[in-house]
């Protein structure tokens, strides 16, 4: 009995569509899964894990998340993409754990028919995984301190204990 | 009195010092829950940018808690 | 003597920005040019090559370019988007010759500070490029026309070759 | 008169049948070396969407063609 490779891949099913890892995100094999015969444009984002934020050095950042509910409302941002643009194919993947500067934290990888539709679906995306998702990341300074990011009470009382 | 379950993620989970805690609590909504941990945890992270799940479905501050539901607890989010 | 294998890549010089090939497009080894430790943020674009166009069915495409002018004219173009967004990596690439379906044809990547920034300039060197450089592709068609693309006279010649 | 080089590119090289030739003209700007050629090879695509550079350079219709230049005729372009 022989396995036959085949490179047509078959439209994605929803459960497919986002994932949690706590391993490097690899985009070039991701992107593998949004080959299509009729995309024309493929769009991707990657982000990436910067040494400074906010004019504090970063040492390396920290990523939670409370996986049911991040991987539900995930579905849910991709599911509304796709209502935008019907003929679009989507994947992302968000990593948790430490991470130092230069990786990969979250890729989305979008294909579509024209390069409109990929870019906006893409953007649309990525800025919705950022707020709504729960996902949480607390920086680690050079200068020892540490601090989650968008909560205020800790950048006040982070920014207190720097003063 | 409800018996609820509730856990903390991130800051509140630090705050806490606990990833979850049992509590008999006289509430009605998500937002009597969310007060009465931050009475009792000492926390002051506002509601507004914070969010809450009920049983793992995603609720609002108004929804209502029944006796036996897991209230989790999100301090604000920041993805990507 | 030994060599130094380093992960620091300097910033790119003006002469580095622009490739033509015609060669396979790798965005996996591409994308490692644009490596730096301030980017919180990658976006890349790649153009595949679709097997349908306004309605035809397309089997193959064949892109020439006129290189000289090209790289020249690319080069500008990156530079316009790093005076809009100064702590922008930019990097692209263009295929020429045969290209079949799936194929990449061309590859922009750009990394900066923050994800506004990214896909922004990424948008605006594609568009740009699309409109500006001295390349061409003409349409193989499954039943056996070819044309070229945005060209009326080919397309009406095409159309009625058609009817 | 002047004797020009002119170059053609994908749709234009395949109307004229040929990469390049050299012309004697009487052509003060690009648009005359581009009316020439067409007339002479029977293209009609209208200049609207087309480019031109000469000497490598990328010109306007109405810059001036000096004797010795290299004319370059673009189709409309269509990268990506």
């Amino acid at each position: 009995m022989t396995v036959t490779l085949c490179c047509c891949f078959p439209r994605l099913l929803a459960a497919d569509m986002i994932e949690m890892t706590t391993t490097e995100i690899r985009p070039d094999e991701l992107r593998a899964k949004l080959f299509d015969a009729g995309a024309g444009a493929y769009c991707g984002f990657e982000g990436w894990i910067r040494n400074v934020n906010e004019g504090h050095e970063v040492l390396r950042l920290e990523y939670e998340a409370y996986e049911p509910l991040a991987l539900t409302e995930g579905e849910k941002i991709l599911a509304e993409a796709r209502e935008r643009f019907p003929h679009l194919q989507a994947y992302c993947v968000h990593r948790t754990g430490m991470l130092e500067i230069g990786e990969c934290a979250v890729w989305v990888g979008v294909s579509a028919p024209h390069r409109d539709e990929a870019f906006q679906a893409c953007r649309y995306i990525i800025d919705q995984l950022k707020v709504r998702l729960p996902i949480w990341k607390k920086e680690h300074y050079v200068d020892g301190h540490s601090g989650w990011v968008n909560c205020e009470r800790c950048a006040s009382s982070a920014a207190s204990l720097r003063a | 009195m409800k018996t609820l379950t509730v856990r903390y993620f991130a800051m509140f989970r630090e705050h806490a010092g606990l990833d979850e805690e049992t509590l008999s609590l006289e509430a009605e909504t998500a937002a009597d829950v969310f007060q009465a941990t931050r009475a009792r945890h000492g926390s002051a992270e506002p509601s507004g940018h914070c969010k809450v799940a009920i049983n793992d479905e995603m609720a609002d501050w108004d929804s209502p808690v029944n006796d036996g539901d897991t209230v989790l607890l999100f301090p604000p989010v920041a993805g990507g």
